[in-house]
């Protein structure tokens, strides 16, 4: 071919037109990819490390905060915190998603009406129109028409909270319970506490137990404070600690942590008090018991004869007669085998505990199951030892008042319901969307009827949905925080840290709403709280603590064995020695605590009656008799020891109506523990470790046996109709659970903001069971039926 | 060179899943709306999965954090078209994002399951992109995306350990954020290489296995299986 | 060579003018036709357009089905490509006369569908953008860049094989002087019809025949290779590539009859597409639909008995669990149906092979999705997440891909002769006289003996 | 074939002349589109004078106070500008206007000129402290600057970045930047 000029140009144009073509769009596609790109992220600015405690629920953990640029990055527990050591629950880690939450509310807000709009108002304003309202209810000495319901149940703002209340005049103050009352009240009725008027809580040694018992509470399910229980658990299992702990759960619903004990035992519903006497019958016939302790430190054990000469059974001879193991196996479901095996090694070794019954606040359980598993603690002597239970003087922040008057805390949710009848007037929901999830749709309507309902939440919530008056609360990282030994901690703890980042928007601390809104009412209760923030409280209450000769500041866990050693050989080298040093020292460490607050030594005086553990509770009869007996015109007799004695009683009607054949067990997932946390898209994407990450709905767990008689396939919607109403949920297919029981987790769809979903609640079909001695529910399980939808 | 992995003692795991928000907050993974969550689209670079084992009474769940493995022979690094997936001589593998081209051939080689596709322009609404981590990178829409190792955190120690003049990461400097929030203290993560690190130690456990090693994809990421329980005397 | 001068076969003549007409006649149904098919082409640009704004999400696609029937198109597009090149070149080679009215509807089907089987994969992809990152870092390890050398190979090298015998035909039309002058002398290439040029065109396509069979093997195989080099349950499977070129060819066969039987049907081509065309494609369906048998038996006999248990799980789902349907309905389209209607001899006429080839066309399409969605949706380390279903956005862009491909068909049919006219003209003159001497070489000759 | 090319009619082969020539012109336009709008001068706030500060004995990190300890270099804050403008010290205008918004608490806004992509892990620590490499290597030399950079001295792609990675030796292992 010929190649004359014109073609040459031709075929070079061709190729230079293409080669810049094919550099051209190779840029341009660069570019493109370049314009797609997210948008790069804010300057970073400088990083620092700073620490908090996690507000999250009542643990309290100790919080290691990574900041950048003065923006919460990441949230990790601290590592010389004692509570939870470096460790921390899911939970803690979504505080960034709270802090930065796209329904965050910024400033206060009131409305007329629950249907009006919000209007945004001024601090001043807003506290001063609820000023008026409280000065103009003192005025007409209507002060219990005022209710606050909290959700902090520990640290000096629940403190101030409660005295706040107490000094306007009401005592109508509720906070959230912790789950343990009734262990703890059985204990306080068996093994006594000093009436000292101090507050006193119930304590495990679980660090140092070897064998537990855990009659139905879940343990991994956010239990005492989620992240120590967790630390505990790996300690149990820990290779380098030598001997394993081992872990029996007993319980109907295979809940994570039957599922990761060493063994579930399915005992059927409401029977965890005569499985625990069932153990009682084994170590009592086998001889197994702790001779010394019972012998020594106990009374009821064997027969008796009290002053007016009356014979009441001993629990030796109750056991051995009434809670035989076949009857006990019928009761429970459970093979006298197992019973006897678990009994045995129970018994076989130092440190074994029982703890229980189940926790939650619609199932705090029963006191004659609590008096029955703390009296296997007694059989086995592990009250007060190491790896045992105690009770001990409740350690706290001091409120630096002069009248230390609290309003009794009503824990109860019956309690509450009964006053809300009384038509309040104020009702404050401070962090309170437990309260509001344990409610049904009877109950709300109460709630709407009061003309003023004040929410503290910091974000849109069950209670800023009722509520017509919003002063939102800042985050712990926005604030001073306090943390104190949480429920069932073994040590005393305080601990203190400064606020992290400045509040957002015109959010402010709860705690200096209150001393805002105490000076803004009256002098008088300006005068009992003459702080201006919550700084110098904190300080004034250090000063007290700075007092106090035991303890010492955070440390790393090598310190923490050298204390012990130190007081074990009766030492005690205080980290402070004036009150700026101990301030210094809480702030810059993070807290002060007392790793040697759990006697290692048994501590066999008891405060009851008889100065004994006792079996047969004499405060327990007392109360009874002031109240005139479960069963008017019963005297005493042995049907009169049946009622004080640890003793097993159906919660359910044996005949359930026709089709109501299943059981509905509530209970709290860890992602919803303490009822917050519904707007934490993390939060909803793991609620159940069980089917994968389906969250944002509520769920009820089925066996899997049972679905498949059902026909039900996973994540199809039934309904689930109990005696009162009938709600809708979706099926999550639980392999191997126990046939005839349904789980149901309280909490689900966030209910306001941006991602809420409209969902009947759970408490719409629970029927509550109540405890004759307590008088507020015990059992919230539910015979329902269950159907396609 | 150190060969970075990790040890999941099973007998310690709560299945409280920590780790997965823990990684989902280091790693500026963003939450699904609850349309997306319940389509199954949930991204999360560690999740925990239940394996029901048994039937009632004997029932028994287990629950197996899973991470990426980092295998060091990964079968997603082969078929990546545009080499956007890599194993590096510290044996982790990782995903460049700014190269992938979308077409998730890596996810479905993948025999764990554990690489995840941005389905959508990552949502973080107002003003949730504040706590972005600035040490990593938001991913656009369309790229597959995976567990690092929280390699940024190696990049970091290692730009520590360079500046005070030092060869290696010291143990116990770069850990990833799973490991560091996990309470009971499950998980262990260190240098495999090193005959004296804890995670090799327990790598030669008798309780020690690798997840589906017979596809001879040679994982990094070791668990310890349940461990006995004590005896029955004491 | 006396002899053959009085062979008793002088060349035929007659006329084909009605190949013309398509190209030259406008008819309404034709505009009726490409309206329904623009149609469902602008839905497929709304839909991939909503999924390029939004992103993949819009699609049904979910953690762990990350592919569902984009990558299902894609195999099953390139599968059909076999039906062109492949068949036209084997009937090439063997000088089987019966072919020249029908290479060139096969050949149009390769190309074209070949667009839409790449075109497949770049939706698909996550960051179409980026696509070009597969050429600028090209990882040569990944069973995906074989399919990108193959498939442009085999693009390349259908092109040229179309257009090679193309060319006398473009001639053709070049010098009627109708309308599109200037397309067709530009692609006419200067084509004069010397003796010089037709021997140049010959070897030319006699090479591009020899060579377009390995490559059309190769770029079923390397697909199927896309699956087989992973360790995915049923995926991770030896015979793969031969599984998949015999179920390429059977259902490109299969699209092929249909198009002839569209084609004669609407251009009135029963003199040139007859009745024997269908037979001999029937049979070959016919053979195929057993091959295709033999290896899914074979395949899943093997997976049944080693019983290994993560691919037993999956085999499960296949045969009774949620995919059961569309397994055994794919067995009857593509084995009990053609069998039963190729099986009979009396059956294997126009209607019969086309029924038969329509429930095979649907019936590979479902085997593609059985191959690739069930080893997605079970994978080993995790729960079952349900079954997946494609979107609203990836049914119209599939639909929009079938559409367009034959709107594509449609187009070249009105600007090329569907049926390759010098071809049939060659076979009508020499191809009588070239049969009988070549038959003639293959018969022991007698007369030597005697 | 070439033949039959040749004997194209003249006409024809003007036409197509001009055609090719069209395109080309459309092709560089292209070029010259995509390449011109893509280098915006970058506007700061303050026409900071950068030559004059450290003649007066400021060090990089005075102000940068980051780079030697951290990934990024940090940007002055209105504090550090305070510490030493809150009154004017000189007659300039630029002076004034950082004087004022001093006095009104007006944040200092700084814009970033040098940015590498959101998928690179930059450390400034890494390359200026333990890589000892001098500010002016990718910043030019900012003791010359009277006014501030309008666009980065440095151009951020990754074959830039892989050179000297290469020259000095350093990783070029993907995960040692891409984050």
């Amino acid at each position: 071919m010929r190649l004359g000029r014109r073609e040459f140009i031709t075929l070079a144009g061709g190729v230079a037109g293409g080669a810049a073509l094919g550099r051209v769009s190779l840029r341009g596609i660069s570019r493109l990819n370049e314009a797609l790109e997210p948008p790069s992220a804010l300057y970073p600015g400088e990083e620092q490390w700073l620490r908090s405690i996690c507000s999250l629920c009542s643990g309290g953990c100790g919080l290691k905060v990574r900041t950048v640029g003065g923006r919460v990055i990441k949230v990790d527990g601290n590592p010389i915190y004692p509570v939870n050591r470096d460790g921390i629950c899911p939970r803690g880690q979504t505080l960034t998603q709270l802090i930065y939450h796209p329904d965050r509310i910024l400033a206060p807000a009131h409305r007329s009406a629950i249907d009006q709009p919000w209007e945004t108002s001024s601090w001043d304003q807003t506290l001063e129109s609820l000023a008026s309202t409280l000065r103009r209810l003192r005025g007409a000495d209507q002060q219990n028409r005022v209710l606050m319901v909290s959700g902090r149940s520990r640290g000096l703002t629940s403190k101030l909270c409660s005295h706040f209340l107490s000094s306007y005049g009401s005592n109508h103050f509720f906070e959230l319970p912790s789950g343990m009352e009734t262990s703890q009240r059985a204990l306080e009725f068996m093994a006594g506490i000093p009436n000292d008027g101090k507050a006193y809580r119930m304590a495990y040694d679980l660090e140092n137990s070897r064998y537990i018992l855990n009659f139905g509470c879940d343990l991994l399910e956010g239990w005492g404070t989620p992240a120590h229980t967790m630390r505990l658990f790996g300690q149990w299992r820990d290779i380098k600690r030598g001997r394993r702990t081992t872990l029996i759960h007993f319980g109907p619903r295979l809940s994570v942590t039957a599922a990761r004990s060493d063994e579930w035992v399915p005992v059927e519903v409401g029977t965890l008090g005569a499985m625990a006497l069932g153990i009682a019958f084994v170590l009592i016939s086998e001889d197994l018991y702790n001779r010394s302790f019972v012998e020594s430190f106990s009374f009821g054990f064997e027969d008796w004869t009290d002053r007016s000469g009356q014979a009441h059974m001993g629990f030796r001879r109750w056991v051995r007669e009434e809670y035989r193991l076949s009857r006990v196996s019928e009761i429970t479901g459970i093979s006298s085998e197992t019973i006897v095996r678990i009994a045995r090694e129970f018994a076989a070794q130092p440190g074994s505990i029982a703890i229980g019954p189940q926790q939650s606040p619609v199932q705090p359980g029963r006191l004659s199951d609590a008096m029955a598993i703390q009296a296997l603690n007694a059989l086995v002597g592990s009250i007060g030892t190491r790896g045992g239970v105690s009770l001990i003087p409740e350690f706290g922040w001091p409120l630096p008042v002069a009248d230390g008057n609290e309003t009794m805390r009503t824990a109860s949710l019956d309690g509450l319901v009964a006053v809300l009848d009384q038509s309040p007037e104020v009702l404050i929901l401070d962090q309170a969307a437990w309260f509001i999830d344990s409610l049904d749709d009877a109950h709300l309507d109460m709630l709407n009827r009061i003309p003023l309902i004040v929410s503290t939440s910091p974000v849109e919530d069950a209670t800023s949905k009722l509520a017509t008056l919003l002063l939102p609360d800042c985050t712990s990282l926005e604030s001073w925080t306090d943390g104190q030994s949480p429920s069932a901690y073994p040590y005393d703890l305080i601990a203190l840290t400064p606020p992290v980042i400045p509040p957002r928007g015109d959010s402010r601390p709860w705690g200096e709403t209150l001393l805002a809104l105490a000076r803004m009412t009256d002098p008088a209760l300006e005068s009992v709280y003459p702080w201006k923030d919550m700084e110098s409280l904190y300080r004034a209450s250090a000063n007290e603590l700075s007092r106090r000769e035991n303890g010492y500041l955070f440390g790393t866990q090598v310190d923490e064995q050298w204390q012990r050693m130190l007081e074990r050989s009766g030492w005690w080298n205080p980290d402070w020695t004036s009150e700026d040093e101990f301030w210094d020292g809480l702030v810059n460490k993070g807290g002060w605590w007392d790793p040697a607050t759990w006697v290692s030594e048994p501590q066999h005086s008891f405060q009851t009656v008889s100065g004994k553990f006792e079996f047969f509770s004499q405060r327990l009869e007392a109360l009874l008799r002031e109240k005139g007996g479960i069963q008017p015109g019963l005297q005493p007799s042995v049907e009169w020891d049946r009622q004080i004695l640890p003793h097993h009683a159906d919660i359910l009607p044996d005949n359930a109506p026709e089709g109501f054949e299943w059981t509905l067990d509530p209970y709290e997932p860890l992602v919803f523990f303490g009822g917050a946390s519904r707007q934490i898209p993390f939060l909803q994407q793991i609620t159940s470790p069980y089917s994968g990450p389906r969250g944002w709905r509520s769920w009820i767990e089925m066996s899997a046996e049972d679905a498949h008689r059902m026909g039900i396939e996973e994540d199809e919607t039934v309904w689930v109709e109990s005696a009162r109403s009938r709600i809708q949920r979706r099926v999550r297919i639980l392999e191997g659970g126990k046939p005839g029981i349904v789980g149901a987790p309280l909490g689900g769809a966030p209910t306001t903001g941006r991602w809420a979903r409209v969902e009947s609640t759970l408490a719409e079909i629970l029927v509550p069971i109540s405890d004759p001695y307590l008088g507020v529910r015990s059992h919230a399980t539910t015979r329902v039926k269950i159907y396609k939808a | 060179m150190a060969r970075w992995g990790m040890v999941i003692d099973l007998d310690k795991c709560t299945a409280c899943q920590s780790c997965v928000v823990a990684c989902q907050v280091e790693n500026n993974v963003p939450s699904m709306t609850p349309e997306e969550s319940l389509k199954g689209r949930n991204i999360s670079w560690i999740k925990v999965v239940p394996f029901p084992e048994g039937s009632f009474p004997e029932a028994k769940i287990r629950f197996l954090p899973l991470p990426c493995m980092h295998c060091d022979d990964p079968p997603c690094v082969t078929v990546c078209p545009v080499d956007a997936t890599n194993i590096n001589e510290e044996g982790i593998v990782r995903q460049i994002f700014a190269r992938c081209i979308g077409c998730r051939y890596c996810t479905t080689a993948c025999p764990y399951t554990v690489r995840y596709f941005n389905w959508y322009e990552p949502i973080w609404p107002q003003p949730m992109e504040q706590a972005h981590n600035p040490d990593v990178s938001v991913r656009p829409k369309g790229v597959v995306e995976k567990c690092t190792f929280c390699h940024h955190r190696l990049q970091k120690a290692r730009a520590n350990a360079i500046a005070e003049d030092r060869a290696v990461v010291a143990p116990g400097e770069y850990t990833p954020a799973c490991v560091e929030s996990c309470g009971p203290k499950a998980m262990y993560f260190g240098d495999l290489d090193d005959p004296n690190s804890e995670v090799s130690d327990l790598s030669r456990s008798p309780r020690a296995f690798r997840l589906l090693e017979e596809l001879g994809t040679r994982p990094k990421v070791i668990y310890l299986a349940e461990g006995e329980r004590s005896g029955t005397t004491g | 060579m006396a002899q053959l001068a009085e062979t008793p076969y002088p060349p035929l003549s007659g006329n084909d003018e009605v190949l013309f007409h398509p190209i030259e006649r406008t008819t309404r149904g034709f505009y009726i036709t490409v309206a329904i098919l623009l149609f469902f082409t602008v839905m497929m640009v709304v839909a991939y357009i909503t999924q390029l704004r939004e992103g993949l999400g819009v699609t049904g696609l979910t953690i762990p089905v990350y592919w569902g029937i984009y990558i299902t198109n894609f195999v099953f597009f390139i599968g059909i490509s076999h039906a062109g090149t492949l068949i036209s070149a084997i009937l090439r080679i063997c000088h089987a006369e019966w072919r020249r009215s029908i290479t060139r509807a096969a050949e149009v089907i390769t190309v074209m569908v070949l667009l839409f089987g790449a075109g497949s994969v770049i939706t698909d992809l996550g960051r179409p953008d980026r696509a070009l990152n597969v050429i600028l870092h090209a990882n040569f390890r990944s069973p995906l860049l074989w399919d990108v050398c193959s498939i442009t190979v085999y693009m390349t090298g259908s092109v040229i094989y179309l257009y090679l015998p193309l060319i006398p035909d473009i001639a053709m039309l070049r010098d009627r002087g109708k309308k599109w002058q200037w397309l067709y002398r530009l692609l006419a290439f200067g084509w004069s019809g010397t003796e010089r040029q037709h021997r140049l065109l010959e070897k030319g396509i006699a090479v591009m025949a020899i060579l377009v069979i390995p490559i059309a093997i190769s770029v079923h195989t390397v697909v199927s290779w896309v699956f087989a080099m992973t360790v995915q349950p049923m995926w991770h499977s030896t015979i793969f590539g031969p599984y998949f070129v015999v179920g390429a060819i059977f259902s490109g066969i299969a699209a092929l009859l249909i198009a002839l039987a569209i084609i004669r049907k609407v251009y009135h081509l029963e003199e040139y597409l007859k009745e024997i065309h269908f037979r001999n494609l029937g049979q070959l369906l016919l053979v195929m639909s057993l091959l295709w048998f033999y290896f899914t038996f074979a395949e899943h006999l093997t997976t049944f008995y080693g019983n290994e248990p993560e691919e037993m799980h999956i085999l499960m789902l296949k045969l009774y669990g949620p995919y059961s349907l569309l397994f055994w309905a794919m067995v009857i389209f593509c084995f009990i149906i053609p069998v039963g209607i190729l099986g009979i001899p009396k059956w294997r006429n126009v209607t019969g092979t086309i029924t038969a080839s329509a429930f095979i066309v649907v019936g590979m399409w479902l085997e593609r999705f059985i191959i690739v969605v069930p080893s997605l949706a079970n994978p080993r380390l995790m729960p079952s997440q349900g079954i997946y279903l494609p979107s609203w956005v990836e049914i119209f862009i599939s639909l929009g891909f079938f559409s367009t491909f034959i709107l594509f068909y449609v187009l070249f049919t009105k600007f090329f002769p569907i049926v390759s006219i010098w071809e049939v003209k060659e076979g009508r003159e020499k191809s009588l006289q070239e049969v009988h001497e070549r038959v003639r070489t293959y018969i022991p000759h007698p007369l030597k003996e005697g | 074939m070439a033949d039959t090319v040749q004997q194209e009619s003249q006409e024809e082969n003007a036409g197509h002349r001009n055609r090719l020539l069209a395109g080309k012109a459309f092709v560089a336009a292209f070029l010259l589109a995509l390449i011109w709008p893509f280098t915006p001068s970058i506007e700061q706030p303050i026409q900071y004078n950068h030559q004059k500060h450290i003649a007066a004995g400021l060090e990089c990190s005075n102000c940068h106070t980051l780079y030697e300890n951290s990934a990024w270099a940090g940007l002055p804050t209105a504090d550090a500008c305070a510490a030493c403008h809150a009154e004017p010290v000189t007659d300039s205008s630029e002076e004034a206007k950082l004087v004022q918004m001093l006095s009104e608490g007006k944040p200092l806004e700084w814009k970033q000129v040098n940015r590498v992509p959101n998928h690179v892990y930059f450390s400034h620590k890494t390359h200026a402290v333990a890589g000892e490499i001098e500010c002016a290597t990718c910043h030019g030399k900012m003791d010359e600057r009277t006014a501030p950079p309008p666009a980065p001295f440095f151009e951020w792609s990754m074959d830039n970045c892989i050179n000297c990675h290469e020259d000095r030796n350093a990783s070029v292992d993907c995960n040692a930047c891409h984050r």
